[in-house]
């Protein structure tokens, strides 16, 4: 089966993967008490029954439900993900307006993850049994059992308050006028702690799966073949044993990649980062329905879109998927 | 050498069981050490820890005892803890059952569900559920039990097909013993091992997905969790950090111990996998 | 009656004109929070939309802290001896943000075309109204059906925004692209919107008062979490906390910093006046004897010193002392538990469990529920709290699923604006979160109440207000509160910022900063 | 003799304290000559690996050398540094494993992996090492050499990766070559081929060729002198032909004694009433399939029609993918055939739906292959024996004491029933797994490569333990194995199978003396030490 028949068949997995998504997540956020007419009106301080009435015939929530999750569906098929009635605008382009940021935020902390993580694995397998592994192996499992948003809030108090090293919160510098390559000195700096924090959590998950994996492919068979050919320690580990032992963690990286993008909400929320996962957390309040699945539905499709890729991936390094049937 | 005995040659382990010990008596001596409750305002606001007795960890923003919140939070986090990984168990463990032993379209069917609930983003399908239900003890384990089963599920599945390719497993078919009976009483006592270590590790998880609830306002109102204790004293953590310094140490030390006792059942499980020593 | 726990303000009007010389130029950066829906004020009107918008749009007339009225868009206005009509003379050369000059038909177009279609606040007072009229490009006049004491309090930004008549006229309103970039006849234009990051608002060059504003920009900044707001003042990226974006527990600290100022004023118009609505419909809250016990059994004079880190004060009924006709000759509901205890013995309670239902706006109003169960629980009364979020509130005090729900509304200065719709009985309609949703059903009062709001004579309607407040305070239809202060945090380097009873949400046209 | 090339000296392995002894090997010296092939033979645990691991360096963790000294080119290899062992290995003294499935990286190229060994001591340029990978794949006869260094290890078949490393090995020109077990997991006539393989290489290159078997017929084959060892130290050493011959010790003469001789037994009076009919099965796997591909096709029974008569013991033989486990599996319905009856005591197994064919399970029982896994770790053997019975309406009592029964005629005594299976060793858990099948009473037992995972020794106890049971019982069994020494040993009959059919049935002396289809006659030949074992008896016969 070829590369591109398989990313056909997964692809229309995925279209009916989310449209399930989208029609679950529609009953689930209009089983929520209250709807975005209430919330607009109780924001607006003093609506009468009728103003609510118009709101709600406006937003279309006077049709029977089964219609509104028609359009919705059609909608969706057609890759319209409708009107934001909170924000007035396309939910479209408010998605398009944050996606940036989170892609940025937990695109980075992946790659910082798990670099670090297999680095750290890696280095704890090479010394396993020894103090400097005990030391890696319990730094990653504190890192692991510390609550994220805890962490993060250290982080801005200690870093940015009392060191006033780094800006606590934001994407930028607002009106700071920067462009080019100072804009993007800047916006790094604003990066680093949000993208330290989530990054190290995960850091610790494929820390310790690294570790476990090369411990267990150093005991497999060609591991003994390559030693009998007189390779050095070090070039078996490179050649032999890390590929090898990459495989699990690029399937379990996969997962967790297209898991950020949705699961980005603490970190968001606590450092003021103008992402999705606070869009969605925002929307949830304000029962914009619209905007909330097109969240979900965005974020599925990250998820999704990681798989594949990981599937990819894994096909590059692993020459028997894919050959096998 | 006996399960127990590799369990407790694993010092990290044991330090584990012994936190964990350590917490759960006192979840169940709460109501003994402080019979008060923990939301009785007992003295002034924001005292700090270890100036007033009586009040070891000092009180909070409405001069309750901090180290009564402390203790009778542990009762509620291991509570949500071991109930939602419970519930999650028995979600999972029968669905990836029947899917790794009946395999075809039943493996095919379960599997397209789990994959389906594995799409969703876990943390946001959380929230979701939890604004839904209206955060509640009950809807914050619910949710917690509905974002934690597809792993089980997984593992399980994997489990059990590799099980039942074994041949005590084909001798059980021939001594005519039915399918069910095959899988309840031959497959899974198999399957046990591993399902203990990953409920182990759930359990530190949704600890910790309870308190990301509550941090962001989604706890249950009647509850003294550890979760809504920082959640509640975030704002004020630069002139209280005690407020949510303890709370967030008991929630690591816990979540530290379960991972700890699951890293220690896995290695006396597996004691293969442990051999120390380099290639 | 706006809702959410943040405004802004500023100001300044003609009062006293400022001794110094006032710096020109400079750039204020200022926490809002949430994040407006939308700049049209015309459509939205919750407090961050006005916070912002304020700087934006205008209306006629602004009022200061004692609510007297002073000249904004209106040079001059007269109210004829009837009370039936009043007469607006419009400042000369004000033009909107796109050029067009600004004229009675603008006014005539917003405030009876616009907004009787879009603002449902502005629609009931001009259930008043018989008609508007222009008779020439700078003279205004409403006539009034009968005589409407409330109604020179109408014309503030947030109630009567002034719409550009040009852009508007003929289109659907709700869905017109000019939404997204608001145009006014405000201090400062509208530069763009960096959605979940900042609102950025630059000087306007041709506005109509000579020299004014004196900031080059300002900046509205969304930053979600609370914690980290106060950071923010800290590290000097915002100059200014509205009131109620930070945590009561961070004021005292904050204040305390250098070069750091704080202003309690700036809310006297909008007078936000927190109570507990008691269902009176069903369960022991349909008990007169168990509501004075709940008055008896909370002391909410902890709850100001401690959760609301002593600011605002006790309530002692529906009015706010800011409120025109406040009186404070009625009953007072002192905290004595035993006073509780024994009301609840006489009325036989029974231990049936009730529901408090909390605000659900960040930790302060928590603790505040968590308090009062605290509180009932000690006298022996049973308490859990629902725990919801924005739309899940509306929805239960709106559908009256509740036993005990908090609330704070605004008073607009005037009782027959923002008191009365919560007590007299035309006013119960399920589906509001805003009229009479506790229930409560007093034909008597409801008279004098309505007597109150038409009649021409000042007098006459504080005597009638007296009567009400002195009773009403013995049924407890709801259980009042307190009379909150939001106070505002800014650098001290800022003048002027505060200048008008509704502060910050009137726009930083006088605002300076002290070189 | 002469000029040994490798001399080791009271060679002792320590193995790390608690283990089950403290020596690995011990005291155990011997020689290596130039362009010798040295045999050392032994069941597991005997050691043998063991001084084979200690020479290249790559002794498990936790085991050490403890004394001896291991002289090679003048020099004691065993205490030189790590970088000088990796000088030594693979340049000087080339290994090869076992298992050939597991022992190539999965993720590299054939032909990087051999390049690797020119890397790994700094030959060559990067074009040279390809063709010199290339002139090596060809060498040891991997067909399509161009093609072959492209591929990776999945793609090849078990004969071709054993070549490939073979190749590995060579590739510098080692003095000597360790081959630890190398045909044990191949089909016979792949065993042959690289037995010959290694022969011929032998022959040109003049390496000295340290061979470690469990099998003397392997020895047989290519041995030029062997040693024997048990527990770690060698109890015999010789030339071949010695101590095949004319063995000193006692334990090389149990050893070759408990190998299965060839010698084919008379022929059984056998009853025309059938035990099992089999007739015109067939089952064909498909695999993948899907919307984008069809699906790929094996006939593992291909239209096979057979019966074995009561008391009868049929020999099913073939090499692995022939498909006689299949047939053996879908005989007790654990893998339902496409087409076909199976026939037994007049019942139609492959028609029967599931409730009846629980009702019927007990009619055919089967013997599992690996002891390891037949028997459920957290069951008590007791429950082992009596579920089956149980849930056959046999009474609990009843069940129970005819399992300490069986338990008792198996050789293991009543007092097992009470145990784990964790208790008990390979040899006496497929003793409880044999119990386990004559506990349901069965018509007809299939013995799915009954003995194939045991020592030689044990292998035999076993096989005696059937014999003796079948002529008390009278028990019908399908023997299925790849042994072609042990179903002659047992069977009266043999059916050998090749690509899903049958291809020749008949009684075991006319099969093997006089084979009738090519393929028959191959595989007969490719058997290690055939000419050995089976010649002197079959030509009497």
């Amino acid at each position: 089966m070829s590369l591109l028949t398989t990313i056909f068949g997964r692809l229309i997995k995925a279209v009916l993967t989310l449209l399930a998504i989208a029609v679950l997540n529609f009953f689930l956020i209009h089983a929520a008490p209250g709807d975005p007419a209430a919330v607009i009106a109780g924001e607006a301080g003093a609506a009468d029954p009728l103003f609510i009435a118009q709101l709600r015939e406006r937003f279309g929530l006077d049709q029977p439900l089964y219609v509104q999750l028609w359009s919705y569906v059609k909608n969706v098929l057609t890759l319209d993900l409708g009107y934001s009635f909170r924000q007035g605008m396309p939910v479209y382009d408010l998605i398009a307006d944050r996606l940036p940021a989170t892609l940025l935020l937990t695109l980075s902390s992946f790659v910082i993850s798990l670099s670090l993580g297999i680095a750290f694995g890696v280095a704890a397998a090479a010394r396993v049994g020894k103090a400097s592994d005990s030391i890696l192996t319990t730094i990653a499992l504190l890192f692991y059992a510390t609550p994220l948003y805890w962490a993060a809030l250290m982080a801005v108090l200690v870093f940015s308050v009392q060191l006033g090293w780094l800006p606590g919160f934001g994407y930028e510098t607002v009106g700071s006028g920067y462009s080019g390559l100072q804009r993007t000195w800047d916006i790094l700096q604003h990066l680093i702690l949000p993208a330290l924090t989530l990054g190290l959590f995960f850091m610790a998950v494929y820390m310790r799966m690294t570790r476990a994996s090369m411990l267990e492919v150093s005991q497999m068979d060609f591991v003994k073949t390559a030693r009998a050919k007189g390779l050095s320690g070090a070039v078996i580990r490179r050649r032999h044993i890390l590929r090898n032992a990459l495989l699990p963690v690029v399937t379990l990286a996969g997962l967790q990649a297209g898991q950020l993008i949705g699961g980005a909400v603490l970190t968001e929320t606590v450092f003021a980062w103008p992402g999705i996962g606070r869009l969605m957390f925002e929307s949830l309040e304000a029962r914009d329905y619209n905007t909330i699945l097109g969240v979900f539905l965005v974020s599925a499709a990250m998820v999704i879109l990681f798989n594949i890729l990981t599937d990819i991936v894994y096909r590059l390094v692993d020459p028997r998927i894919g050959a096998k049937s | 050498m006996t399960f127990w005995k590799r369990f407790a040659t694993n010092r990290g382990a044991v330090i584990g069981l012994v936190l964990l010990a350590a917490v759960i008596a006192i979840a169940l001596l709460a109501p003994v050490i402080y019979p008060g409750g923990p939301w009785k305002m007992v003295q002034r606001p924001f005292l700090v820890p270890f100036t007033t007795d009586g009040l070891p960890l000092g009180t909070d923003t409405l001069g309750r005892n901090v180290a009564a919140g402390l203790v009778h939070g542990a009762r509620v986090s291991l509570l949500v803890g071991l109930v939602s990984t419970v519930m999650a168990l028995l979600i999972g463990v029968p669905l990836g059952a029947l899917a790794g032993f009946y395999g075809g379209y039943v493996d095919e069917g379960a599997m397209r569900f789990t994959e389906f609930f594995q799409t969703i983003p876990n943390f946001a399908l959380a929230i979701v559920l939890v604004a839904i239900l209206q955060p509640t003890l009950g809807s914050i384990t619910l949710a917690i039990a509905i974002v934690s089963w597809p792993p089980v599920a997984r593992l399980v599945r994997a489990e059990v097909m590799s099980l039942k390719r074994r041949e005590f497993v084909d001798a059980a078919h021939l001594a005519g013993l039915s399918n069910i009976r095959i899988l309840v009483s031959e497959v899974l006592p198999n399957a046990v091992s591993p399902i203990i270590v990953m409920a182990s590790l759930m359990v530190a998880t949704a600890i910790l997905l309870e308190s990301s609830l509550s941090f962001l306002g989604l706890g249950d109102p009647n509850i003294m969790s550890w979760g809504y204790m920082i959640g509640a004293a975030r704002t004020v953590i630069r002139s209280a950090w005690w407020l949510s310094f303890f709370p967030g140490l008991a929630i690591l030390l816990t979540v530290l111990a379960l991972n700890l006792i699951g890293e220690g059942l896995n290695d006396a499980f597996n004691p293969h996998l442990t051999k120390k020593g380099r290639t | 009656m706006n809702f959410l726990k943040t405004t802004t303000f500023l100001i300044a009007a003609g009062l006293a004109q400022p001794l110094l010389a006032q710096d020109a130029g400079g750039r204020v950066d200022i926490v809002v929070q949430p994040e407006p829906p939308s700049l049209m004020l015309g459509l939205v009107q919750n407090g961050p939309t006005q916070q912002v918008a304020g700087d934006i749009y205008e209306s006629l007339l602004r009022y200061s802290t004692d609510l007297e009225p002073q000249p904004s868009l209106a040079r001059s206005w007269e109210i004829s001896e009837d009370g039936l009509t009043y007469t607006f003379k419009l400042q000369e050369g004000v033009k909107w943000h796109d050029g067009a000059p600004f004229t009675s038909a603008d006014v005539v177009f917003s405030a009876d075309v616009f907004l009787r279609e879009t603002h449902a606040r502005m629609r009931s007072s001009l259930a008043h109204v018989a008609s508007i009229e222009a008779p020439d490009d700078l003279t205004v006049v409403f006539n009034l059906k009968q005589p409407f004491g409330p109604f020179i309090g109408v014309f503030e930004t947030g109630t009567m925004p002034m719409i550009p008549k040009h852009i508007y006229e003929g289109t659907d309103f709700a869905n017109n692209p000019a939404n997204a970039t608001p145009i006014g006849t405000g201090p400062f234009k509208f530069e763009s919107w960096e959605k979940g990051s900042f609102i950025h608002l630059v000087k306007n060059e041709d506005y109509y008062l000579d020299g004014k504003p004196y900031l080059d920009e300002v900046y509205y900044r969304v930053i979600p979490d609370a914690a980290s707001r106060a950071v923010a003042f800290e590290t000097g990226e915002v100059d200014v906390l509205p009131g109620g974006s930070v945590e009561n527990w961070d004021v005292a600290r904050l204040t305390g910093l250098d070069n750091t100022c704080s202003t309690g004023k700036g809310w006297e118009f909008f007078a936000p006046h927190a109570w507990m609505w008691l269902n009176n419909r069903q369960g022991p809250t349909s008990n007169p004897l168990f509501r004075q016990a709940l008055m008896y059994a909370m002391d909410r004079e902890f709850v100001r010193d401690v959760v609301w880190n002593g600011f605002g004060k006790v309530a002692t009924g529906p009015v706010s002392s800011k409120t025109n006709f406040y009186s404070d000759d009625v009953t007072q509901y002192d905290y004595d538990p035993e006073k509780a205890k024994a009301l609840l013995e006489e009325m036989g309670y029974d231990g049936e469990p009730v529901r408090i239902l909390p605000l659900p706006y960040g930790e302060t109003w928590q603790r505040w529920a968590e308090a009062v169960r605290q509180n009932l629980q000690e006298v022996g009364i049973e308490v859990t709290i629902d725990s919801t979020d924005v739309a899940g509130w509306n929805e239960k005090t709106a559908q009256w699923d509740y036993d005990m729900a908090f609330t704070y509304l605004y008073q607009y200065g005037d009782p027959a604006l923002g008191v009365s719709r919560n007590y007299v009985e035309s006013q119960i309609e399920k589906g509001s979160p805003w009229n009479n949703v506790e229930g409560y059903s007093n034909p008597e009062l409801d008279k004098k109440w309505d007597a109150a709001a038409i009649s021409p004579s000042p007098d006459e309607r504080t005597r009638l207000y007296d009567e009400i407040q002195k009773e009403i305070v013995n049924d407890v239809p709801v259980a009042w509160l307190l009379e909150i202060e939001f106070p505002t945090i800014y650098n001290c380097n800022l003048q002027d910022l505060v200048t008008t009873g509704i502060g910050l949400s009137d726009g930083l046209r006088d605002a300076w900063i002290k070189q | 003799m002469s000029d040994p090339i490798l001399s080791i000296d009271a060679l002792t392995i320590d193995l790390p304290a608690g283990a089950d002894r403290p020596h690995a090997v011990e005291d155990v010296s011997f020689d290596l000559s130039k362009g010798e092939i040295l045999c050392v033979v032994g069941e597991s645990g005997s050691g043998k690996s063991m001084t084979a691991n200690a020479l290249m360096g790559l002794l498990p963790d936790g085991v050490t050398v403890g004394r001896g000294r291991a002289v090679f080119d003048g020099t004691d290899v065993l205490p030189l540094s790590e970088v000088r062992k990796q000088a030594l290995r693979g340049a000087r003294i080339g290994m090869i494993f076992q298992e050939p499935m597991t022992a190539l990286n999965p993720l590299m190229r054939i032909g990087d992996q051999i390049a690797e060994v020119f890397a790994a001591h700094k030959l060559h340029s990067k074009s040279e090492r390809r063709a010199r990978a290339l002139a090596l794949v060809k060498e040891v006869g991997l067909p399509d050499p161009e093609k072959i260094i492209r591929a990776y290890p999945f793609q090849l078949s078990g004969g071709q990766r054993q070549r490939a490393m073979i190749a590995m090995a060579l590739a510098l020109e080692p003095e000597i070559l360790i081959a630890d077990e190398p045909t044990t997991a191949l089909d016979v006539t792949t065993q042959a081929q690289i037995l010959r393989l290694i022969l011929a290489l032998r022959e040109k290159h003049g390496m000295a060729v340290m061979f470690i078997t469990h099998d003397f017929g392997v020895v047989a084959e290519i041995a030029d002198r062997v040693i024997v060892m048990r527990h770690g130290r060698i109890v015999e050493a010789g030339l071949a032909q010695q101590v095949l011959e004319t063995p000193q010790h006692s334990y090389t003469r149990a050893l070759l004694d408990a190998i299965p001789t060839g010698r084919v037994p008379d022929l059984q009076v056998i009853t025309a009433a059938p035990a099992l009919e089999i007739r015109n099965l067939n089952k064909i796997y498909r695999t993948g399939g899907g919307v984008f591909r069809p699906a790929r096709e094996v006939r593992a029974v291909n239209d096979v029609t057979l019966t074995i008569a009561k008391g009868e013991v049929l020999g099913l033989v073939g090499e692995s993918g022939s498909g006689k486990s299949t047939l053996g599996r879908a005989v007790v319905r654990l893998v339902t055939p496409d087409s076909g009856q199976v026939l037994v005591g007049g019942v139609d197994l492959a028609a029967l739906d599931a409730k009846a064919l629980r009702q019927q399970r007990h009619r055919v029982q089967m013997v599992f292959q690996d002891p390891y896994a037949s028997l459920n770790p957290r069951h008590r053997i007791l429950r082992s024996l009596s579920d089956g019975p149980i849930a056959k309406g046999v009474p609990k009592r009843q069940a129970h004491t005819r399992a300490r029964e069986l338990l008792d005629i198996v050789g293991l005594g009543a007092d097992a029933a009470t145990r784990f299976p964790h208790e008990f060793s390979g040899g006496q858990r497929q003793r409880i797994g044999i119990a386990r099948a004559l506990a349901m009473d069965p018509e007809l037992i299939i013995a799915d490569e009954a003995v194939s995972a045991l020592d030689v020794s044990i292998q035999a106890q076993v096989l005696a333990l059937l014999a003796d049971l079948r002529r008390k019982m009278g028990l019908s069994i399908l023997f299925i194995t790849h042994d072609l020494r042990v179903a002659a040993q047992v069977c009266d009959r043999i059916a050998v199978m090749q690509y899903g059919r049958l291809v020749e049935v008949g009684p075991v002396r006319e099969v093997f003396h006089a084979p009738q289809q090519p393929y028959t006659r191959e595989l007969l030949a490719a058997v290690p030490g055939a000419g050995w074992a089976v010649a002197p008896e079959a030509v009497s016969a």
